[in-house]
């Protein structure tokens, strides 16, 4: 069973990872900054699922703590960017 | 009794962090008392500097080097702050020196920043630290202390020139920490241990791989401390930014440059003193020859400048060159004369600094005004708010000062610059010890570095009589009006400069105390190692995640 | 995994060191930011690679192979604090530069053409 | 009860939260999160203005299978069309009139919207009550509009406008 | 002791004086007097064991180790010297008295007169050669002071420079020599140099310790071709010029070389150096006196090619020449001040000095006219008087000296008394002839006091010219046998010896020069020539001069060359030379690459570094058009390196990064609104030059070259085996004695507490300075007004102020969220905190985490909405969280033990069982207050500008051009 | 890719495990079509969808695993990665409304520019009446 297990986590691990690195490619190619931002929201989500598969690969909930402040915090450096945006300032 | 004593080691960073934090808490309007309570703190902080100077003189430490386990924790393991000879005199200098920045700054300058006062004990804390942490890393925590709390008193008062100094110094100053802590960390990687003492003695037995890795580590660590004691061709941001500070910070700033001196004499000569590798020889080469090149630099640069801020770069340059080299000779002599040469010029080069702005009061009365209305413009209080007593004499009161911070730092009779030279020179001619005749003790680099100090002498001496001749026999020179907040402080430092001519003798005793014991490293790593913990803390064995 | 972390730190530092290079403040303080990742990565692998052994030790005795170096990491941790400190500081003196004299180069002038 | 706590949802919430953050029930962290479940919302509350109401627990449960429903749904959809969709999408803004007024009634719909693939709140348009919403691949509008207004408006307006006239 | 008190009392009045009032003329006067009385009786009294040959010696201890002490030593040669310098110095007080103008700061002029007599006193009664040195620079100290006394006159500032300049030049290599003396003879106790001569003059370091010394003494004494800065000191009043130029400054030279003849002396080296500097001197000199149409001017070449003549004796070094030099130094001593006080009372009478206006004075004063005109006859070197006695020594020794192969220097001596006849017949013209009627005043006789030193002087020349050896006959004996010793010849001096060739050489002498002077006046014009013929060319003061400035602007240009003031070149070299410092050790260094061996390479791993690497690269691509993109890449690259860590067992560090990251994009976002807007212009882009490249290249390739040197040192640190370090340590008693099993934390907040202490210090510095710029922050004038995107007509939102935003505005949806996670954030926060010790987590986290919530509030609804609502005070938080931390740590001491020990409370409580408090706990707490309070205060004050920069209205012109800008 | 077979797993029933397993497989793909999304996707608009996929129901798939996995091995229910559901849950939309109406104004901003749109030309609704 733990083949499979592990087999199936392999897989799903390796397509984060693509994930991960689609959403590199997109935050260099841009082109326009919403689509930077986009990718670098997705970036920090991805990095999330592949931080808590990165605790199920190693049967550790250590790990788990990251992925909950990129869950409840990772959005605000890109909101941050999305208000730069809109207002041309973040606070005002 | 002992436990006092070591309690005292903890004075010179907990006092002036407990004020500055005291002082952020009084972040209202109350200038006089918040200069008050700063004066006590440093005030405090001399009596301790004195106190721990006396003790490690005495026979209160075992060989006179108290050490101090913070968290009781033994070393290697934990951070050992640790007081020897020379860390207590850099204490005092460090002590003396703040006092008189300090109560310079009492008119004027504490006025023109929100938290002068706090950050002038950040300050403080982080140049003491420097001296006194026996832990690598911990030094690389109070450099940037110090780095930390420079910057902002460097920024005191907006000024376009003082921006654009601070622009180089902090990038600079951040790239050198950054060699720092790959340095650290290289070091670490070869020993294991952060703890110089410990690094002391697994560097006497490491392998081969080790070794480069130290050996980098060490390199790296030292570009770190060469541009923070502003080596050729690490230094150029020193003129600039000594000529850019506010007075009574750039008297701090001098100090800082020999913070990295500092540094550099305690790891040579605790960590690689003792091994004959070709490491030691070529960097200690290296380091003679970079300082002489420093030397030869500072005196072209005090040559071709007009500025007086940058005049005092320069001689703070000369100083360094100076200094390095001797520390690159590493010989006893050498070191305990350099020791001396140090404290002269330090306080000469900082009562300079103070000088500087009573100075360009003389020069250009009208520029000068321009420049106090442009602080008043955004100072809290009125500047003009009469403080101390109006000193009379002003003109003759500043001439001689100018004239003994001349003397001084050119090396000419009859103040401490000339015994300072004279004991380099000295020790230079006579390496191995009292007059003994060995040709070949004075090599060519101590020739060159002989010639080259007393032609930094010679541009001292034409640069700043061109410029003493030019401000203080022109014509339409303005006697200025001089505070006693203002004259005392560049009193006291010149007074410790004729002391120190007076009293040469002890002084110099005391340095070579201090020397030779830099040139056993054994008691300082024996005493460091060798501390034990106070026994008995709960152990706390019911400890659950 | 030991070629790539190595590679890693050198990129990233050459990238920062060719930033702070660079004659306006932004590029610096960008570089600053590099430099410091690297660094920090750097002091990092000091205490070797080691996969799964967070330094946690959550019962005893303690097999001492089982855990990552602490040391290097108590390390990195202060030096990501300090570094975060300087940067917020270089960058709010580049804003302060850049509002006194105009010019966001590093020298707080323009060069001279 | 009203000055100690000001919103016992969230009060409530923030319990739940401490404890299964700790995982663990024990007593030290039953105090400790309830301290913090009384502490914090009073600290906080002067920074959130809008107070809240809720009612009908039941239609909160319909609300969410459903929403579960739709997420998997369109999920599918989305996925599939990325991957064979090629150039043939009609991604479209679309205008849907709103009646729910409640912010947090709009926040929950906004956060179904969101969380459903294919649907993207862009903001309520200024100066009417209408929701601009970007679908990826538009079929037909009034669809969605109906959807929305019957599947998902209804029950918040249920939930959250109950006491309104 | 005596001694003692003799050199200090000067130094005692040199500081009463300087507090006398300004207008105490008489006092200063009376002081100053008082001081040469007692220093005359002080050394009357030793008069008799100077005679016996005794050595009076008195020392006290400096630095003995350094062989530096205070001795004082008096013997001969000292008492003679002595006994001219105090002497002297009461005269010209005397004559000061009458000369200095009421308006004259007259305080500092004692003063200055007392110290420089007392360093004049010291140098000649030094028993350490390095004391000597002191004293010596201390000379050309006073003397600057003195001479530049008048400093609104250009001239006397310049002549001061001048002097010194050479003069402390001249010290410095005397101080060289005098330590290369000490090295070889292993002492600077002046009793053990005398004595050892041989080992010195045997030893490989003669030569150079010669040069040095004789620089030092040939500076001083004004030998050539270093005599150009004597006559420009001739700016001094003249009782300077008399007391300077007379009997002590540039006699100090003089006895150095004396005192030094036993050591130095008897070498061919010797003789070339000091006698041909002395030879040339006393020909130039003479010569150009003659050309002089200032009184002074020709008294001060005078004095050059007398003090060339002692030279020169001196330089010829037999027994006999010892025994003239010091006789004609003290002969030169007393006519030439007499001269120069005359000079003096011409020029204080007659208002000019000027040769060329000044005729017949002898009518309107004449007793000063027949005192100069016995004076100057002195120094012709008339019979009777005493400068006859000395020269004609002078040509004796010169001829003995001269034999065939050295016949030039009879010829030379000849010759320079030719030229001294013919000035001092050209000084003594102005008192004949008719009386002149231009002058600026009328002269008359001076006060009577005034000319009292000159009558006393020209009475010396007169009793010494005429009853040698009954007058100074005892005091020459004394002074030579110090010098000489056991080599003392013996001398007559009687004036009369026969008719012999001496006698004849000063009678052609004087014929010569009469002759001289007819023929260049008739023939020459010489009243009128404005330059020296032939050596005109040779100006002392213009090389000087010129040399100055050149050396300024070279060194400028040099200092430019070598040094930068650029930011860029700075970095570059550092960079540069930290890889070759680290290259160089790892050159040195024992090799160990062979280590270095493939490692395996790990796919996701390295996918998830191609990543990293790639954001890196690119943000460093983008950094200069597109700051957001950079922006956003650093942050992607910095996410990588969090996933790293964690990767890599560093749960702490990837949530410390994860969240140090977030305050940086916000706080480089807060920071990117005062920026310059910076386009891309492809045109200007293709403009830049190919230096601009170039630049680039290079920097790229430093770069690079940097990267590749921390990767291989990173590759090499990881390919080798750990050592054993002290890692395992805090493993194994973390959970024991530390009381957390969070590893990682204990050693933040107990092993190594200290390290965090500091961190938590540099953040609050950091954050206070930030406040204190930012306080007083004014933004640039362009990015003053608002960002193109709150001054356009098609966002609906585009001029509401932040809280309608939150509240009713496109923000009020998310707003809701952000509201509500405001509790959820805070309560995670205290779940990070408590859990630190334990698990990932701690104070730093905690309090950034914190910092995020409240700024998430400020963003949304901006800083005026939140601050009316909450009051933060960061401040506070910082200052008492500092004082936490530290009091925690002192809480050790109270229980006995270290700062920062750390202690665990176990309290059992009912129902919620045992409590572990550790006092890391609280120190921790610290840590956040200090992290929460530090983070807010930088960001707020950052946040502030905004509301603090004008709101400007809305203008067309701005909406046109805000498109434009909206580029980043 | 070895060394991901040779990850430290804790063996499991196979009634957890092969629940597991699918959901990992699920989420995987899920996660890797939405990136693939908002790589290929030709317009900002429609690449906000791509992630949209995996944030909601990749990390659904995912953490449902993981609270399966764990409480397989620490044997009890383990129920905290909920937490994070809420979290995702509570700021994705913030973060998308945000950047939508970023994108929207800008554009409008950049049309104004260049041939004066005004604010009632936000949004091109297909069949507007």
């Amino acid at each position: 069973m733990t083949v499979v297990l592990a087999l199936a986590l392999g897989f799903a691990q390796l397509c984060v990872m693509l994930a991960l690195a689609f959403c590199a490619i997109r935050l260099l190619l841009g082109p326009t900054a919403q689509d930077r931002i986009l990718a670098l929201d997705s970036l920090w989500m991805a990095a999330m699922l592949f931080i808590l598969l990165l605790g199920i690969r190693f049967s550790s909930m250590v790990y788990f703590e990251a992925a909950l402040v990129i869950a409840l915090l990772g959005f605000v450096s890109s909101i941050a960017l999305a208000k730069f945006l809109i207002r041309g300032e973040i606070i005002e | 009794m002992r436990f006092w004593a070591d309690q005292l080691i903890l004075l010179p960073i907990l006092l002036p962090l407990l004020f500055a934090a005291l002082l952020v808490l009084l972040n209202g309007r109350r200038q006089q008392l918040k200069f008050a309570i700063n004066l006590t703190g440093t005030l405090a902080l001399l009596v301790t500097a004195i106190a721990l100077f006396w003790l490690t003189d005495s026979e209160v430490w075992p060989n006179g080097v108290g050490a101090y386990l913070a968290a009781n924790w033994v070393a290697p393991f934990g951070i050992v702050l640790v007081v020897d000879r020379l860390a207590a005199l850099m204490l005092t200098l460090c002590a003396v020196i703040a006092t008189a920045a300090l109560v310079f700054s009492y008119r004027r300058w504490s006025r023109s920043g929100v938290h002068f006062h706090s950050l002038f004990q950040f300050l403080l804390a982080g140049i003491n630290g420097a001296f006194i942490t026996g832990d690598l890393f911990n030094l690389f925590v109070f450099f940037e202390i110090m780095l930390a709390a420079s910057y902002g008193l460097l920024l005191l008062g907006l000024q376009p020139n003082r921006i654009r100094a601070s622009m180089q110094y902090v990038v600079i100053n951040l790239l050198a920490s950054s060699f720092f802590l790959i340095g650290v960390a290289l070091i670490y990687a070869a020993a294991g241990t952060l703890n110089m003492a410990d690094l002391a003695v697994r560097a006497a037995s490491m392998d081969d791989s080790e070794r480069l890795l130290l050996e980098v580590g060490a390199a790296i660590l030292a570009i770190a401390f060469l541009t923070k004691s502003a080596m050729w061709p690490l230094g150029f941001w020193l003129p600039t930014t000594y000529a850019a500070a506010a007075p009574p910070v750039g008297a701090m700033l001098v100090l800082m440059t020999k913070v990295g001196v500092y540094v550099l004499l305690r790891l040579w000569l605790l960590v690689f003193a003792d091994q004959e590798t070709s490491l030691q020889a070529i960097s200690g080469t290296a380091l003679v020859v970079a300082g002489l090149l420093t030397l030869a630099f500072g005196t072209i640069g005090l040559l071709g400048s007009q500025e007086l801020g940058r005049m005092a770069g320069f001689s703070a340059i000369i100083s360094s060159g100076t200094l390095l080299a001797a520390v690159g000779y590493g010989e006893q002599q050498v070191v305990s004369a350099a020791l001396f040469y140090l404290l002269s010029s330090t306080l000469a080069v900082a009562a300079f600094m103070l000088l500087i702005e009573l100075i360009e009061r003389i020069r250009k009365p009208s520029a000068a005004m321009l420049a106090l209305t442009m602080e008043a413009f955004a100072i809290d209080n009125d500047p003009e708010e009469s403080a101390g007593v109006i000193i009379p004499a002003a003109m003759a009161f500043l001439g001689l000062a100018f004239v003994a911070c001349a003397l001084i730092i050119a090396g000419l009779p009859p103040l401490s610059g000339f015994v300072a030279k004279f004991t380099l020179f000295h020790a230079l001619l006579n390496p191995a010890g009292m007059f003994i005749d060995n040709l070949y003790t004075a090599g060519p680099l101590a020739w060159t570095m002989l010639a080259l100090i007393i032609l930094s002498g010679l541009a001292a001496i034409i640069s700043l009589m061109r410029f003493g001749v030019r401000t203080f026999w022109s014509t339409d020179a303005t006697a200025p009006r001089l505070q006693l907040t203002e004259a005392m402080p560049v009193s006291l430092l010149l007074a410790l400069c004729i002391s120190m001519t007076v009293l040469a003798g002890p002084v110099s005793a005391y340095l070579d105390r201090t020397a030779s014991a830099l040139h056993q490293p054994s008691l300082y790593i024996d005493r460091v190692m060798s501390i034990t913990a106070v026994p008995g803390v709960v152990i706390n064995e019911g400890a659950t995640p | 995994m030991e070629a790539v972390i190595a590679i890693a730190i050198g990129v990233m530092f050459a990238s920062g060191v060719w930033l702070i290079l660079r004659p306006r403040t932004f590029q610096v303080i960008i570089g600053l930011l590099l430099i410091s990742y690297a660094v920090n990565m750097f002091i990092f692998i000091m205490g070797r690679l080691s996969i799964n052994k967070p330094p946690l030790t959550l019962d005893s005795p303690v097999e001492v192979g089982m855990f990552a170096d602490p040391v290097t990491q108590a390390l990195v941790l202060t030096a990501i604090v300090i570094g975060f400190a300087t940067s917020a500081l270089y960058l709010v003196l580049l804003l302060t530069s850049r509002g006194l004299t105009g010019t966001d180069h590093v020298d707080g002038k323009e060069p001279r053409q | 009860m009203k000055r100690w706590l000001p919103s016992p949802l969230l009060s409530a919430f923030l319990l739940l939260l401490w404890l299964m953050l700790n995982q663990s029930i024990e007593p030290a962290h039953l105090l400790l999160g309830a301290i913090l479940a009384i502490a914090v919302p009073l600290l906080v509350a002067p920074l959130r203005p809008t107070p809240v109401r809720i009612s009908r627990p039941f239609t909160i449960i319909r609300l969410i299978i459903y929403a579960l429903i739709e997420i998997f749904r369109s999920c599918f959809n989305v996925c599939t069309l990325i991957v064979f969709g090629g150039g043939r999408l009609n991604s479209q803004f679309i205008r849907i009139p709103l009646d729910l007024r409640d912010p947090h009634g709009l926040a929950v719909l906004a956060c179904i919207i969101n969380s459903t693939p294919g649907t993207v709140w862009v903001e309520i348009i200024p100066g009417s009550n209408d929701l601009a919403l970007h679908v990826f691949d538009l079929h037909d509008a009034h669809w969605w509009v109906n959807m929305i207004k019957t599947r998902l408006e209804k029950p918040l307006i249920d939930i959250f406008e109950q006491e309104a006239p | 002791m005596l001694l003692l008190i003799l050199i200090l009392t000067p130094f005692i009045g040199s500081f009463l004086a300087a507090f006398l009032p300004a207008n105490a003329r008489n006092r200063e006067a009376w002081l100053a007097a008082a001081i040469a009385l007692a220093g005359l009786i002080i050394i009357g009294i030793q008069f008799p064991q100077i005679n016996n040959g005794e050595v009076l010696r008195y020392q006290l201890d400096w630095m003995p180790e350094y062989g530096l002490n205070l001795v004082l030593r008096m013997d001969g040669l000292a008492w003679l010297f002595s006994m001219l310098i105090i002497g002297i110095f009461l005269l010209v007080v005397v004559y000061a008295r009458y000369y200095m103008s009421p308006e004259d700061p007259v305080p500092r002029f004692f003063s200055f007169l007392l110290a420089f007599m007392g360093s004049m006193l010291g140098i000649v009664l030094s028993g350490n050669l390095v004391q000597l040195v002191l004293f010596w620079e201390l000379t050309s100290l006073s003397s600057f002071l003195l001479i530049g006394y008048w400093h609104h006159r250009a001239e006397a500032r310049r002549g001061a420079r001048m002097a010194f300049t050479v003069t402390a030049t001249g010290g410095l290599c005397l101080l060289a020599g005098v330590l290369m003396l000490g090295h070889i003879i292993g002492s600077y106790d002046l009793d053990v140099v005398l004595a050892s001569g041989e080992t010195l003059r045997e030893h490989a370091w003669y030569l150079p310790t010669l040069i040095l010394i004789a620089l030092g003494a040939l500076t001083k004494s004004a030998q050539f071709p270093f005599h150009f800065w004597l006559p420009h000191a001739m700016a001094a009043p003249t009782p300077v010029s008399a007391y300077l130029h007379s009997a002590t400054m540039v006699k100090a030279g003089i006895f150095l070389l004396m005192r030094l003849w036993p050591v130095l002396s008897g070498t061919p080296e010797w003789t070339w150096i000091i006698g041909g500097a002395g030879v040339c001197t006393l020909l130039i000199g003479s010569f150009i006196a003659i050309f002089q149409h200032d009184l002074k001017g020709l008294l001060a070449y005078s004095t050059i090619s007398h003090l060339g003549l002692i030279t020169a004796l001196l330089g010829i070094g037999t027994p006999l020449a010892m025994v003239a030099a010091i006789f004609h130094t003290m002969n030169h001593a007393t006519f030439k001040a007499s001269l120069f006080m005359a000079v003096g009372i011409i020029d204080h009478e007659s208002g000019t000095r000027d040769m060329r206006k000044l005729r017949g004075l002898y009518r309107m004063m004449p007793q000063t006219a027949t005192l100069a005109i016995v004076a100057s006859a002195a120094m012709a070197g008339v019979p009777f008087l005493n400068g006859f006695l000395s020269k004609e020594m002078f040509f004796a020794e010169a001829l003995l000296v001269g034999s065939a192969s050295n016949w030039w220097m009879p010829l030379a001596a000849v010759t320079m008394g030719v030229f001294s006849v013919a000035y001092s017949l050209r000084f003594i013209y102005v008192f004949f002839g008719r009386p002149a009627t231009d002058l600026p005043k009328t002269p008359h006789e001076p006060p009577r006091w005034m000319r009292f030193p000159v009558e006393v002087l020209v009475l010396f020349c007169l009793i010494v010219g005429i009853v040698p050896s009954l007058s100074v006959g005892p005091l020459l004996h004394n002074g030579v046998e110090a010098v000489l010793g056991e080599k003392t010849p013996y001398y007559s001096l009687a004036l009369w010896h026969g008719f012999n060739i001496p006698l004849l050489m000063s009678f052609v002498a004087l014929g010569g020069g009469v002759l001289l002077y007819v023929i260049l006046r008739t023939r020459f014009n010489l009243t009128y020539r404005d330059q020296v013929p032939l050596l005109y060319r040779f100006n002392g003061k213009q090389a000087y001069e010129s040399t100055m400035l050149e050396l300024r602007s070279s060194a400028s240009r040099l200092e430019k060359l070598l040094g930068t003031r650029r930011l860029q070149p700075q970095l570059l070299l550092m960079i540069l030379v930290g890889l070759g410092a680290a290259v160089a050790a790892a050159a040195t260094a024992p090799q160990v690459w062979s280590a270095l061996q493939p490692s395996d390479p790990h796919l996701p791993f390295t996918l998830l570094w191609i990543i990293g690497g790639g954001c890196a690269v690119a943000a460093a691509w983008q950094a200069k058009y597109h700051r957001l993109a950079s922006l956003s890449l650093v942050g992607g690259a910095g996410l990588v390196v969090c996933l790293t860590f964690l990767w890599l067992s560093a749960p702490d560090l990837a949530l410390t990064q994860l969240m140090v990251e977030t305050v940086t994009t916000i706080l480089i976002l807060l920071g990117l609104r005062w920026l310059p807007p910076r386009i891309l212009s492809i045109e200007q882009d293709r403009k830049e030059n190919r230096r601009a490249r170039a630049r680039r290249m290079r920097d790229f390739i430093v770069a690079a070259l940097a990267g590749l040197g921390m990767a291989a040192i990173s590759y090499l640190v990881l390919m080798l085996p750990a050592g054993s370090g002290i890692g395992s340590f805090f493993l194994e008693r973390a959970l024991l004695e530390g009381g957390g099993s969070n590893v990682v934390n204990v050693l933040l907040v107990d092993f190594r507490s200290f390290d965090t202490l500091g961190e938590i210090a540099v953040l609050s510095i950091v954050a206070l300075t930030v406040y204190g710029l930012l306080r007083r922050f004014r933004p640039a004038a362009e990015s003053m007004s608002l960002p193109p995107q709150q001054t356009n007509f098609v966002d609906p939102a585009a001029q509401q102020p932040p809280a309608e935003q939150a509240q009713s505005g496109y923000l009020m949806v998310p707003g809701i969220y952000l509201r509500l996670l405001l509790p959820i954030i805070l309560v995670c926060a205290v779940y990070f905190f408590m859990r630190g010790h334990n698990l990932p987590g701690g104070g730093f986290v905690a309090g950034l985490i914190f910092a995020v919530a409240i700024i998430l509030q400020y963003m949304l609804a901006g800083t005026l909405w939140v601050e009316s609502r909450l009051h933060l005070q960061p401040h506070r938080w910082l200052a008492l969280g500092l004082i936490l931390a530290v009091l925690t740590g002192l809480g050790a001491l109270l229980l006995g033990y270290p700062f920062l020990t750390t202690h665990t409370a176990h309290i059992d409580l009912p129902v919620l069982g045992a409590l572990h408090l550790p006092s890391a706990f609280f120190f921790d707490l610290g840590v956040f207050c200090v992290v929460v309070g530090s983070t807010m205060l930088i960001l707020v004050a950052l946040a502030h500008q905004s509301i603090r920069s004008h709101r400007l209205p809305l203008s067309a012109a701005d909406v046109a051009d805000s498109t434009d800008k909206e580029k980043h | 890719m070895s060394e991901l077979l040779t990850a430290s797993m804790t063996d499991l029933s196979p009634w957890l495990a092969i629940p597991v397993a699918l959901l990992l497989v699920l989420g995987g793909l899920i996660t890797l079509i939405g990136a693939l999304g908002l790589l290929r996707l030709p317009n900002f608009f429609q690449r906000i969808h791509g992630p949209a996929v995996f944030i909601t129901v990749g990390t659904g798939c995912f953490l449902i695993a993981s609270m399966l996995y764990f409480s397989g091995t620490e044997e009890r229910p383990v129920v905290h990665e909920l937490l994070i559901t809420a979290f995702v849950l509570l700021t994705a939309p913030v973060t998308s409304m945000l950047l939508m109406r970023a994108a929207v104004y800008r554009n409008l901003r950049a049309r104004n520019a260049r041939n004066g749109a005004s604010s009632t030309d936000a949004y091109q609704f297909p069949d507007d009446e």
